[in-house]
């Protein structure tokens, strides 16, 4: 099997029932800001909907935005619906909020193991910032 | 394009049409509600000597402050937990009332998803949702929260229908729902129409109006969150044009709640603007609503450390204090984690209530520069009414849909579609919120020059070009921690 | 009573023949310190890029604040380990300072004492005294604390006698001791004549003066921190005279802290105040000196729970930025309790700094009634300076003496015996400190009017007769956590 | 052994190098307001001072205020000086910031037992009020 070439685009977008926008918003700008084709959904953002503007672009990898604490809810089955789309290695990040117990914040391992068995490549703290998320993801790709 | 709504006051009969065709069916725990005289009853009993439009009235009269901390789990027993672990260990009783939330599902209607996510708390043995899902519960369990708290609740119901959330809230003696529907839409939403959104908040509005007529005085929030990045005049704006709109349906308290800058001086301006010309615009139409003022802390990124969110804290609510507002809302140093823990939320309201003894009666002194400030927000605001009034011949919400229409209704950051976001907002030198863009906003000329010119004064202080990357990093700079 | 001190610069001979039979003799670690001229290079290398003077002068110029935490521990290891943690927990080094200071038995020039807590220190693990005992341990000790931070360092030394402290401080590099005399026995002594205390500050200002002729700038505290329950017009007074004795020494540059009441306004003013007179003063007696404002946090009792400490710090960090003032001292949540552990001060300095990125360059914005609060401390203030000028026939060192003595230079708690004990403070509606009873001062009617007129304010308030039992109650105001 | 007869008599003041008075004030307002014969020492007052004090007015108990945290080291004997002076059952309270060390504060058990052990009656934490404090004395002497 052939590896895919990189295409170095992106699709960046919060999930679920979220409205917070910022955090996607920020991100897109910096990723344009690096030569990143972007499409950037918004907020409210089925998954489905990711997938086909994942299509669209022929993305290298999803970025999900999650801050209201629902992330790990909203993000069940996202990979499966990848696969059933074609899309089996497509990276997929999540980042924010994603856990509204305190006591889950604080386990960030506990966290990281749960988005891994969910078929997420990497998943990033509220404070990440967004060029650490652009680094990380040329270095995913091989182009840092 | 036709607008169709009116801002009108839904007679009886639309009312109970749209009660029984559309909001009581959305859930089962709709059934719970359906004898309105007898939830009223219920709700003027439970409400007794804790009822949120008499104890702000009362503290307004007193010139004291009501604490508003937050709070919302995915199990009833949870939230109740956390009411009684933070009345216990501060002194919120003394002044205080509740907003509980809900959790997102809820707010998009999505109760199914609500219910997955309560079973999955039971499992996890952990509140997996970001509030409390008051449709999935009905109306019982709604009361049993009411009767384990000395203080007002209200609740934070929806984003785009908040309806039965309102209809289950009120009927269980919760004092307070919501007027809103730019800002709702701005906050929130993605695809509703303005026009939709103001009749499905006529709605709420109405069944506020219905309970305060019954006996039950009904004070909902009039808001102004936004997006959290939004000028001080667009905030004004949204709360003074919603003041009308909730007016018409028959509310007569409403807590005029602003998202705060954290400029001192423009936050001030903004909710002080904000009381007068709400007053002001109601009286001009013949409405009679007794407004109360309050401040929500910053709605943008906080900083992930709890020393800097004391801060943040204190900051917020010293601006509020200062002000004068009757309300200060809480947030507490879980904000950039997650949801609130009952710890946090109790540590808030000690450090807020020390505050208030520590600064007595203070307020910010009258003085030329607030003057200004405020002078230049009424402008602008004023600028926004009439134009939405000549627009909608008169009628405050055709011209709301006509302004957004338009663009001439504009703010920079919304997940809305209708949003044009031709408009973009800057800090000043001293942390006030400016646009850097006006878009198309009729904007006074000599409050387009202020703004030109107190963001000039930035350029020169930081010896540099205005530019489009500041604007990003000022949507980030309360949440960087100094290293 | 012939008063023999005057306020007159020491000479060389004068200052040397102290030096060598009253100072350096008081322990055996004077004896490192004999060799003023090593001394003074060593010190000038030592403080390289972290000179206290120039770094507020920095500041200054910049409009942004120097961070002051306050630390001390028993033993060296102790102390230093703490000035790293916070060093390395916190942004101090960016802009900052230390406050370090010793035991209380070095204060009153007890070093057995102080040595027997050293040793008690050591067998307990713990830091058995309330601050590093610098006499005992000497100059080389002092060297490697100063080695050992990012920032400058100030020395708060004495009750009745920092002289020795101060010669091994400023050889240390470390570039601040203190000028002080009405302060001092107000705040912490008990049988000494006023006379006495200015003969023993003249000697340590006149140190500070010849370090600053060599080439090490000194910039000392000139503090109104006292009883910690004064006047704003006697804190202000207090500064204002002693700068002209420190003046006459040859200090050059004066950090002027005062104590803060906690009313905004009052406190403002204050120390707008104090810098406006001690210039004018300085000026009209011929002397040149550079003059810089800090703010100490609240002196009299903290509450014994974090939030409310936090809602303290915050307040007090507060009110000093809004005045603009270069220096922000700072406390901890230990105030209650103990003193102050490394990590609650790194805490408080995050606090502040988070304070400093929230609120920019916010300033208090000029207003009416701070120009009155203004105009009524310095009316106060000029009142009781030009008195002192003319019982001291021109000298304010015989002024402040013969002051006292009559009492019409007056305070109202203090350990010390020679004041009288006249007047007593209470504060007003909004928490300004005012005089309930003047005592002999001679306050201009106008301001002895408004501070009744206030006092009355407060009265109408709270709806009954001012009385002794308020001004216990204001004692404690602050300490009291709301249940 | 007869018992000696309640005076309702007190000395009040801050012990050794501690020059803050306040707390010490209030208790004598508290003390005189509540009928009692008090002796103020004001700060900065040696064992020697208040145990004078004590033999002057003939008082039922010695007050020791201590705020600025060496109050362990500076009561070091304090009983033993009683007793040489004839005041051998007289009542030692101390109280305030009486522990430099925080983990000493929070162990105040601890605080308790070195107390005790000095041969002082009661240690009252800072928080404790004066009103609290005549309370206790009155109920120790049994005039409550």
């Amino acid at each position: 099997m052939e590896k895919r070439k990189v295409n170095k685009s992106v699709v960046i977008g919060t999930i679920g029932a979220d409205a917070h926008m910022i955090g996607g918003w920020v991100l897109q700008k910096t990723f344009k800001d690096a030569g990143f084709t972007v499409a950037f959904l918004g907020a409210v953002v089925p998954q489905q909907e990711f997938i086909n503007a994942a299509i669209e672009i022929n993305a290298d990898a999803i970025l999900v935005s999650s801050m209201y604490g629902m992330g790990l809810l909203d993000c069940e089955g996202f990979r499966g619906k990848c696969i059933e789309a074609g899309l089996k290695d497509i990276i997929l990040y999540v980042g924010g909020t994603v856990a509204a117990p305190l006591e889950l914040d604080k386990n960030w391992p506990e966290i990281e193991r749960r988005f891994r068995e969910m078929g997420f490549n990497r998943v990033f703290r509220v404070s990440t910032t967004a060029a650490e998320v652009a680094k990380t993801l040329k270095e995913d790709l091989g182009i840092a | 394009m036709a607008i169709k709504i009116k801002n009108k006051r839904l007679t009886d009969e639309e009312f109970f049409k749209i009660r029984k065709e559309e909001v009581l069916p959305m859930w089962t725990t709709g059934k719970g509600v359906e004898n309105l005289s007898e939830c009223i009853e219920i709700a003027k009993e439970l409400s007794q000597g804790k009822n949120f439009a008499l104890k702000l009235k009362e503290a307004k009269e007193k010139g004291t402050h009501l604490l508003i901390p937050q709070f919302g789990r995915a199990l009833t027993e949870y939230t109740i937990e956390g009411l009684e672990y933070v009345e216990a260990n501060s002194d919120l009783a003394s002044s205080g009332a509740w907003l509980i939330y809900s959790d997102s599902y809820t707010r998009k209607l999505d109760f199914k998803s609500a219910q997955a996510g309560i079973e999955r708390s039971k499992k996890e043995g952990m509140s997996m949702l970001n509030g409390w899902p008051i449709v999935n519960f009905g109306v019982e369990e709604a009361r049993r929260i009411m009767k384990a708290t000395k203080v007002p609740l209200s609740f934070n119901s929806t984003d785009e229908d908040g309806r039965l959330a309102a209809e289950i809230a009120l009927a269980a003696g919760w004092n307070s729902c919501f007027v809103r529907s730019l800002q709702e839409v701005i906050a929130h939403c993605k695809n509703i129409p303005l026009e939709e959104e103001i009749r499905l908040n006529q709605y709420e509005a109405r069944l506020a109006g219905i309970y305060t007529e019954n006996g039950v005085p009904i004070c909902p929030w009039n808001p102004s969150n936004l997006s959290g990045y939004d000028s001080a005049g667009y905030r004004c704006f949204v709360n003074v044009s919603e003041s009308l709109l909730a007016a018409e349906q028959g509310v007569k308290y409403q807590f005029l709640e602003l998202g705060q800058n954290m400029n001192l001086i423009q936050d001030i301006a903004m909710i002080r603007v904000t009381e007068k010309l709400s007053n002001e615009y109601c009286k001009r139409f013949g409405y009679n609503v007794e407004f109360f003022t309050g401040g929500f802390p910053f709605l943008g990124a906080w900083p992930p450390r709890a020393e800097e969110a004391n801060a943040m804290i204190a900051w917020n609510a010293i601006i509020s204090i200062m002000c004068g507002a009757t309300g200060v809302i809480l947030k507490c140093q879980d904000e950039a984690f997650a949801t609130p823990t009952k710890e946090s939320m109790a540590m808030s309201v000690r450090i807020a209530r020390h505050l208030i003894t520590l600064m007595g009666t203070q307020k910010i002194p009258d003085n030329e520069a607030l003057r200004l400030e405020e002078a230049m927000i009424e402008a602008e605001v004023r600028a926004l009414m009439e134009k939405c009034l000549e627009a909608g011949d008169g009628d405050m919400a055709v011209g709301m849909c006509r302004g957004v229409e338009a663009g001439w209704v504009d703010t920079m950051l919304t997940p809305w579609k209708y949003n044009k976001g031709n408009v973009t907002v800057m800090r000043d030198a001293e942390g006030a919120v400016r646009y850097f863009n006006t878009g198309d906003i009729p904007m006074p000329p000599e409050v387009k020059e202020y703004h030109k010119a107190k963001l000039a004064e930035r350029a020169k202080k930081e010896g540099r070009e205005l530019n489009f990357d500041m604007v990003v990093q000022d949507l980030q700079f309360a949440s960087r921690i100094a290293k």
